[in-house]
């Protein structure tokens, strides 16, 4: 049986998409923990000090929790990105009490408009698809719009023939959508599939916490995994497990060095060298395959 | 246009005037059921999720046994271990070989133990990877039973990648080059049921449940309270008939009035008519187009606002295989 | 890059093999152990009695070791099979002392020309490319002659659109042909490689014992893998291993059912139920292909 | 014709001979050293056998330290654990992105407990196929260094399929669709070293050692006497003269007289030289004909007498991939 020609597929979405692909600056607005303590130290933190800092602890190398827009602002080049997709919102298919009025509320207390935000930047003076999750939004949790962006940022990258970074941050599943959420984990995954096709390379960033139906979707799917030190990561949360087996969890259990070990981790990296990594492999992905840098 | 494509386009329609705030809901729900041709019948949808967890209940092993003719297990994963919890084999049934992979709960407290309760581990789900392989090389189409509460959450679980497991099975199930049909036969519990139900067609028993939450998990997270596990059950649109009504499922397998486990056999054979019926269907497109339609589907699930494309969605419109 | 065209290859080779596949009747030497004890239950046992009952002990059920011949009249309908390559034969590349002598000698304890037979015959009306190890010549063990009649079989299957089953029982490699004999892991694994292209299915039968580079080569490499009951399969040998690790080895190591359990095994089938196994699988291979039944 | 090739010609003279009871043994010795050019240097194969374990002999990481102008090393096998008896990762050398992958000793007791002695299990073996694979993925040619006693032969290797993973990796590199280039850089022990060792080109260091078995298991084994290691070392031929000699691998990388660990920047240089030649020479052919040579190449190792065809084989008469 012949393969499936995914890419005229492709090739006809690229005039559509293209239009939208004119680098704007950064949205300034980020969203930190208000906390003025380091939750590992304990030591107090000033919020501009973090910031200069890439939000990691000057004192332990605590490495705080950071939203899409922050996460931007130290990724791409000049922190220059155009947001696509950014228009979709939710609905309540299952007619879930209090959805609207949660979800509301998430979008005031965040000041972003979703668990994800779809991009395409520059790192390292390569055009790459860059896809961020923010656990401050319910959770990061994991409801149909998040599903769809992820979905047509994987395969923007395919169509353009980008590399594809993914930095994950979530509870999991959107509850509150049922069994739609359930579905984004197969539709992600099939994006995916589709990707690999293409032989654009998706790399997968794992950052605190990741765990639920994205761990056991998009979250394991990368060519390459690298994780932010000290990421809780897993499927089952730590509390769930620790009620199944009526014990204490190991220390350093699910957590980025462990995931390392166990072998499904590519590398923990911390913050700090994370674009110098990530400009290596888009380059090492890139370079063979007649591109010039 | 196919009852699932029909459903599809209501929920479209109540879509939009969700967001315009027309309220058309109620009409809109009353033309669904109309269309279900279904009379409500007076079965709650806890009671459902009472009758999907019937200790009772036949097991994968139990259908697939009255099912085939010819039935040879499977072992093993090839890397780790044999999961008792999923199992898998070879079929015959008539003049065809079919791959059966199923999760496995027990019937008894001893065979639940050794079953962990049908909760598999990584290696279940790679072991139903490896047997959904070997499928594919050897031109069988593949039949997948659902019956989990979830995978195991538990150490050994995560330590060997429940999460790497059940992602993997997604991708490649949902491009892997034979027919496969699943069915949901009893609980179909979130990502623990989804790694082995990604499918050209997708079914329940009448009393099978599929969710992305137990309605106990639901209700003490979202509801915060544990008791209110009967009141999530519904509000977590979990039932056969939920699920088709939102276009997830392609159909409903009845069951005797009392449940399944008061007659197997009537179970079986309808179980077996419906996927020999698929199976036919199925096999009489051409591979490329059963993939086709495999990705069409997956790729569209999910209900949202999209402001540039009005109701038409992104993959509606521009289909990796045309429209 | 366009699939290389292995078929092409398989349909040159096609007559020049074809003339030597006139079945004829089984070789009725064979090899059995000349205990008169049973090694599990050490109750007596008749070699006549005990060929009765397909060299299983009628006592406990112990599978005897048995030999290519013996196996080929309990699996080929009405015993008959054509061998082929059976000319082949060891040359001493090292000039290793004493291999000429050694090889001799089992040549006239055994019966037998090598450490494998490789046969054509039917199997449940089905032709079938037979390979069978004798683990009497020499411990099983593979060398050049070995590897190439191991090689040339599965090639012969994947050119006629047989379906292969490979009896492995072996000590490992053959070591007085050195470097050679480890090379035949790489040769047998490839050929496997090329036969997968053609979608004919290999079936791996592990009898006692199955250990060394034959493990870690074809032995492993089936679509389907069985193994007789209680038959002891490895990499290293026990022996080596309680010397690494300087302790007993835990009841049941290395079985049959252990590596059913470790999932590397699909199936433990008693030699009884073989060739029905065996049938019902080449079937189910064969059938759904256009093949009639 | 190559010298490889034109050691093969004398190996099938040689053999020919043999099996007519012709003594022309010695007169054939003598041309094929004269072929190699090899002035005889008074090593003996027990002394290359003590250089190959040298304790401050170099390592893969070193190798690929001073090779690369830019490395990442990758961990894992995705199913199980990361094995650092096993190391492998992306390097850059100039404008080519390339595939690193091999076995791992330590310098000192503390690395070497980490390491395992450079004896990988089969979490080692797996991460070399899935960095394999993802060369192949990405067009990167793929460098294995081979450097171990042996695969571990402990339980914890066993249980979890040691002979699976190396059975595998021999049947997927044989046909991976990039150019690999293997070197056995110290010891090259058994099926653990052949595990990664698969490849359009084997080349030895002048000091390292490759063989089915280690002296001192054949000596106790076939000469039935664990202290006659030295003499089952020369028995065995396992050094890179032998090697080349027999046609098994393609060329020697040459190391000061005092062996590789005295000048490792030496060493490095002429490795990377060695690497860098052949992969320039492989990357220009077409990939297809990299992979039929490199079929041709595995399906021809053995020496046997066939007298249907005389001193032609069968595959060199009937390739998979023509003449
Ligand atoms: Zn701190
Ligand atoms: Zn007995």
């Amino acid at each position: 049986m012949a393969r499936i020609n995914v890419e005229t597929f492709f090739q006809k979405l690229l005039p559509r998409t293209k239009r939208n692909l004119q680098y704007g600056m950064v949205d300034d607005r980020v969203f930190v923990q208000k906390e003025h303590k380091c939750p590992t130290c304990s030591n107090p933190v000033e919020t501009d000090q973090l910031k200069e800092n890439a939000f990691v602890c000057y004192h332990c190398n605590h490495h705080f929790r950071i939203s899409a827009p922050e996460r931007l602002r130290l990724l791409a080049d000049n922190g220059e990105y155009q947001e696509f997709s950014g228009g979709l919102s939710s609905l309540n298919p299952l007619d879930f009490p209090d959805y609207e009025e949660r979800f509301s509320a998430a979008k005031e207390k965040s000041g972003l408009d979703e668990a994800v935000k779809t991009v395409v930047c520059k790192i390292g003076g390569r055009e790459t698809v860059v896809i961020v999750m923010s656990f401050q939004f319910m959770g990061g949790s994991m409801g149909s719009v998040v599903g769809e962006k992820i979905t047509r940022a994987v395969l923007l990258a395919a169509q353009r023939g980008l590399p594809c970074v993914l930095f994950t941050a979530s509870g999991g599943a959107r509850m509150q959508e049922g069994i739609y959420s359930l579905m984004q984990m197969a539709k992600t995954s099939h994006a995916i599939a589709l990707l690999e096709r293409t032989r654009m390379p998706l790399i997968v960033v794992l950052t605190d916490p990741t765990t639920g139906g994205v761990t056991a979707s998009f979250a394991m799917l990368g060519d390459i995994t690298l994780a932010e030190p000290e990421a809780l990561i897993g499927f089952a949360g730590p509390r769930v497990i620790e009620g199944t087996i009526k014990q204490k969890l190991p220390e350093g259990f699910q957590k980025s060095e462990f995931l390392q070990e166990k072998g499904f981790v590519d590398r923990v990296v911390p913050r700090k060298d994370l674009k110098k990594t990530l400009t290596f492999l888009i380059d090492a992905h890139i370079a063979i395959r007649g591109g010039k840098k | 246009m196919t009852q699932r494509e029909l459903q599809k386009k209501i929920r479209e329609l109540k879509n939009l005037a969700a967001h315009h705030k027309l309220d058309i809901h109620e009409d809109l729900s009353r033309i669904a059921s109309k269309i279900e041709g279904s009379e409500s019948i007076d079965v709650t949808p806890w009671q459902r999720v009472e009758l999907a967890r019937h200790p009772n209940r036949p097991t994968t092993l139990e259908y697939i046994e009255k099912i085939s003719d010819e039935y040879l297990e499977l072992f093993g994963d090839r890397v780790f271990g044999d999961d008792p919890a999923m199992v898998g084999g070879i079929a015959r049934i008539g003049g065809v070989a079919f791959t059966f992979i199923g999760h496995q709960k027990g019937k008894n407290m001893k065979e639940n133990l050794r079953r962990n309760y049908g909760m598999a581990q990584p290696e279940g789900y790679r072991k139903a990877l490896r047997l959904a392989y070997q499928a594919e090389k050897f031109g069988r189409p593949i039949i997948t039973f659902v019956d989990t509460m979830g995978a195991f959450p538990g150490i050994s679980s995560e330590e060997r990648g429940i999460s790497e497991a059940i992602a993997r099975n997604l991708k490649e199930f949902s491009v892997l080059k034979t027919p496969i049909i699943t069915t949901v036969i009893g609980e179909g519990g979130s990502g623990g049921a989804i790694g082995i139900a990604v499918a050209d067609r997708v079914f329940m028993l009448e009393n099978a449940v599929y969710s992305v939450i137990s309605p106990e998990g639901c209700a003490s997270i979202l509801l915060r309270d544990a008791k209110k596990a009967q009141l999530a059950a519904g509000l977590m649109k979990m039932t056969a008939r939920d699920l088709l009504s939102f276009g997830i499922i392609d159909g409903i397998v009845a069951e005797p009035p009392a449940g399944a486990h008061t007659d197997l056999s009537f179970v079986a054979a309808r179980l077996k008519e419906n996927i020999l019926t698929h199976y036919k269907a199925l096999s009489s497109k051409k591979l490329e187009t059963v993939l086709k339609e495999r990705s069409r589907r997956w790729l569209s699930f999910g209900e949202f606002y999209d402001p540039e494309e009005k109701e038409e969605s992104f993959f509606k419109k521009f289909l990796p295989w045309g429209s």
